[in-house]
């Protein structure tokens, strides 16, 4: 238990975490500060490129275990599955319509990668290995989560839904074009191409994070702010309990699976951390009756600084517990 | 010089649709438009501005130049693809030159 | 397609003060409005250009579309704003899509 | 509030020609523009966006205000800018605030 | 006085300093060479972080000395007081109205945190070291001046002032609260933080500081090709005789409180500098008669690069004289 | 031959070439991935001060040599002459008109800066020096085509030419300016200036590249998708063909004015690149009655890519056996 405080102290008070803080207070206090866009997209796609190449040199110098199918396939079951739990729990919890549920439910079955960069770097400096496929696994949770959440609308009779072209729009949405792309690469060009190209994607990786996540603290922070009314007490209630649920559903089927201690803690991370820019934009289009201020609160304002601060800590402990005590 | 009656339309919707509208107006044979960035707004729907943005969000202005008699057509073809969504139809008289092109 | 008459405004100020003219707007029951981003401009106190600006320089052209007996209530409200400072203020006759949204 | 009557001038224009453009207006009398970034298009040469271009391409949109008796010159001068290159010239009924500026 | 010289040859000659001279010549012989906003928007965040962040972590490892308040209040009495010495020789020097000349004085009462990181390099170079603190004192300094111009103004009965809101907006300004968060994530994480994120905010710093100054000398060297006519000689007198006064009252003080040699003269820095982002922006909501052309190019186009290329070894000798004859 | 292979082979699965590739793919399968434009500008400001500069840290340390001058001279005979074998190839071989064929071809004569440092990039893996003011040659090859071109269509009394004041326009065109000012830089400072600023424009040089060249790839496809039925086969030919011959052209003056094997091989990927900045825009102004679409679809679509994957190998190839037989 000292070991989980003394882990969530120490990730509490890293650059990357402050910068979160620092970002949320500046916009709860109006501060003027902004980052632009060009800049903020720009820090997104250096993220991406530079955890999907790592990801695959990863793969290419210590091989593809026996266990990366099954984590491909744990990790569509969990983007698939966790959207009903995810429903469910918000039509017995909040008075969400079923419209309006089913979006929130999209975005917790989907993935935050900002998420789970973070987790890479705890468990980095907490000297656990996780398997480098993991990215792969990222990746393919992205986007099933939105049909789930199309077809719960569609079977209550929903207006929305699978507008044309939106299933392709979705699959080669940027971001997982980028990581799945720079995946291949990483494994084509191995350590070889990671060598000439570490001084950029890998000596400032950190620093740009803490520089994201300042980006991300000032949106979050905007969002609180103007989310007065639109967000109950019962749906924070659902942020943070839901990625713990969602986290011990990951944890199960790690083990399942029989990933190492590092790929379970990520796996959970994937499982508990909530998508904030892909499902966003699938939802505008297919459901836009559903408040965008809903869940984007939800998952950028409440579950993403949860999991960022405490979440993360708590699920590397259960994982330990688990992975020691089996 | 010589001008020729026209309307200016212009369009502000989210910017996922982006795509979805222009090709609902290439359908309709509108072929001449020009997009403009927005930076912030306020509607119904409350304040946003694109600082710091993620993603495709935020909106766009879509403005099309078109002959009076095709205003119809290509304001149903628009509200096919708004009607459901965040987003402001308005449409002003206008005079062109080089009234060929349209 | 049924249209509804209004009245686009469109205000050309300076960065600095977009947030003042938006609170005025506010005040005044101006609650739809969009904002532009502008590149630079020319006018009596010069040229300028938006490039390689550090700060909250620069301008930005805020839209308003508002039904016509409310134009004057916006108009004092921007003005008061606008005033002291640098900036264009122009009204255009428009036609609204949805006038129940404004 | 006191308003008096302008034209409003608006030129999409490619990027690269933006200072003959502007300077051609200085020559013609024309001092008060204001220019605004455009981010995509679709016209008889086809579509394009702005993302990720490099260079001074894409296009720009310079619109003026200005008193009706000197529309013909300003657009004179734009025409002889615009005329060999891709663009769109439109003119709309405006009033404006502070006349004196103009 | 040939240690001036060499220094001020060797000074000339860096990368920095060439950078900027490239920007103003360009822009001299209009070249369409220019830095997107948006990217000179991301250089200046990036430079706030790392520089407030190196004072934070400087505070972390070497404590906090006896004269860091007297160090922060000697640069609130600067920035409060130089403006009123500014609009003394204003008004002596030049036919600038009140308004003009208490906009202008604002400017000089304030800082540029150009000039600070510019002077800190050249004093790393140098192996004098400075107190990390001197960072907060810069942001100390940033707002005060305006208040004085304000008062100024008002006392003449002019129109303009305390718009309702500005107070709050000058202190939550977005260079103010990133340079005294990232201050504070430095000081709290410490060297253990640097370390992680050196790579970043660290390794790289001078090489963005060359682009930020190409960008600077393009913004200058466009604003003196408009100022034609707006400027008058006296004008430019001013704006190269009040940092050098400025930066002797700055020594009194820094040698008063007992500041190192380092800190001395990057206290005698930020009072010969001259704000060019945050006051500009106050001034237009606040003083919107003056003309922007008049303070921005005496602050961007005549004092910047003079304290960039002589100020900074002038001061830097003045100090040592000071020093070694104390 | 093996060796030609195995070298292009190495050179296919660079994390630079896949990065375009990818880049390609995601457009071509229209992703909706783009990179702003302020960022990829921002990285285009970055490559050429990086190149310039270490151009003239090169100069200053290694000493000009005899060459220098007849190397620039070269250049310029490249740059004014190639355009004159374009036009009348293309004349030859496609259905393109005087004003088409005439635009196409400056292109041609100018440079591809991008391909000059793919190239820089592949001498230095294999090991071959190349000498510094290459990069100043290839500054003096940027414009010269243009006044070529716009010749040969007033020659066969076309409309259009020198517009006022766009010879200093593409003279003080923003590229030349940055890599002209780099390299005086760089020449200045050498490698003292280096030293401080290596870890931004050196370490992290190759991976910025990668994400540079993501970006190419995206426009290109993009380009391709819209020039279906602009771009006939006879023009994809040429776009492969000129290249090739324009290299050999290269490889005759290289050995001619006594490069070095590595110089030889960047003045003929200079020959053999075509301009996709500079050249389009001036086009743009001087003959817009010129199709956009079909010089920058052959020079960034064809030309491009032929010269990143099979050309720079090819080149290697040609001009190893040329030194070594001569
Ligand atoms: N009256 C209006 N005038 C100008 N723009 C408006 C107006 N109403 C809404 N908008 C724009 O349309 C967006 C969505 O509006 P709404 O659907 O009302 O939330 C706003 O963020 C504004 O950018
Ligand atoms: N006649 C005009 N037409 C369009 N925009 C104008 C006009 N006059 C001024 N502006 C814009 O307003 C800004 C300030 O104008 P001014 O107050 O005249 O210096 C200019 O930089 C332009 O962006
Ligand atoms: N009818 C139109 N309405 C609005 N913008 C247009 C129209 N036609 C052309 N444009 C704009 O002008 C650019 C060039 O048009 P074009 O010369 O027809 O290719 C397009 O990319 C659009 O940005
Ligand atoms: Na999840
Ligand atoms: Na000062
Ligand atoms: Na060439």
């Amino acid at each position: 238990m000292t070991d989980i405080l003394d882990l969530a102290a120490a990730n509490l008070i890293s650059p990357i975490i402050l910068s979160f803080a620092l970002g949320l207070a500046a916009a709860l206090a109006r501060s003027d500060l902004t980052i632009p866009e060009a800049v903020a997209k720009g820090m997104s796609i250096y993220l991406l490129f530079a955890i999907g190449f790592k990801g695959g040199v990863s793969i290419a110098s210590h091989g593809v275990d026996a266990t990366l199918l099954s984590a491909l396939l744990a990790g569509l079951v969990l983007s698939f599955g966790l959207p009903f739990l995810a429903f469910a729990l918000l039509r017995l919890m909040t008075g969400l319509d079923r419209t309006e549920a089913a979006a929130v439910a999209a975005h917790y079955g989907s993935i935050s990668i900002v998420t789970f960069v973070a987790a890479t770097s705890v468990l980095e400096s907490s000297g656990i290995a996780a398997e480098g496929y993991m990215v792969a696994v990222a990746a393919a949770m992205e986007a099933p989560a939105i049909l789930s959440a199309l077809w719960l609308v569609a079977r209550g009779g929903g207006k929305g839904g699978m507008a044309p072209g939106l299933l392709r729009e979705i699959l080669l949405n940027g971001s997982i074009v980028l990581l799945v792309g720079a995946f291949i690469i990483g494994g084509l060009t191995g350590e070889a191409g990671f060598k000439e190209i570490a001084p950029f994607i890998d000596s400032p990786f950190k620093g740009v994070l803490c520089l994201f996540l300042l980006d991300m603290g000032l949106i979050a922070g905007r969002g609180l702010r103007q989310a007065k009314g639109v967000v109950s007490i019962p749906m924070v209630g659902f942020g943070v309990l839901m990625p713990v649920i969602s986290s011990v559903i990951g944890l199960g089927l790690g083990l399942l699976i029989g990933l190492s201690l590092g790929g379970i803690v990520l796996l959970m991370v994937l499982s508990a951390s909530a998508s904030y820019i892909a499902v966003p934009a699938a939802m505008r289009v297919a459901l836009p009756q559903a408040n965008p201020a809903v869940y984007l609160t939800l998952s950028l304002g409440v579950t993403f600084p949860f999991n960022l601060t405490l979440g993360i800590p708590i699920y590397m402990a259960l994982a330990a517990t688990a992975v020691g005590g089996a | 010089m010589e001008m020729h009656d026209a309307k200016r339309v212009s369009i502000v919707i989210e910017a996922p649709l982006e795509s979805r509208l222009t090709n609902a107006l290439d359908e309709a044979g509108v072929t001449g438009y020009t997009i403009m960035p927005v930076t912030g707004g306020s509607g119904r729907s409350g304040k946003w501005t694109r600082d710091g943005q993620l993603g495709r969000s935020g909106m766009v202005n879509v403005i099309c130049l078109i002959r009076p008699e095709r205003l119809d057509g290509l304001l149903e073809a628009a509200f096919a693809v708004v009607e459901p969504h965040i987003g402001v139809v308005s449409v002003t008289d206008a005079q062109v030159l080089r009234a060929e092109r349209f």
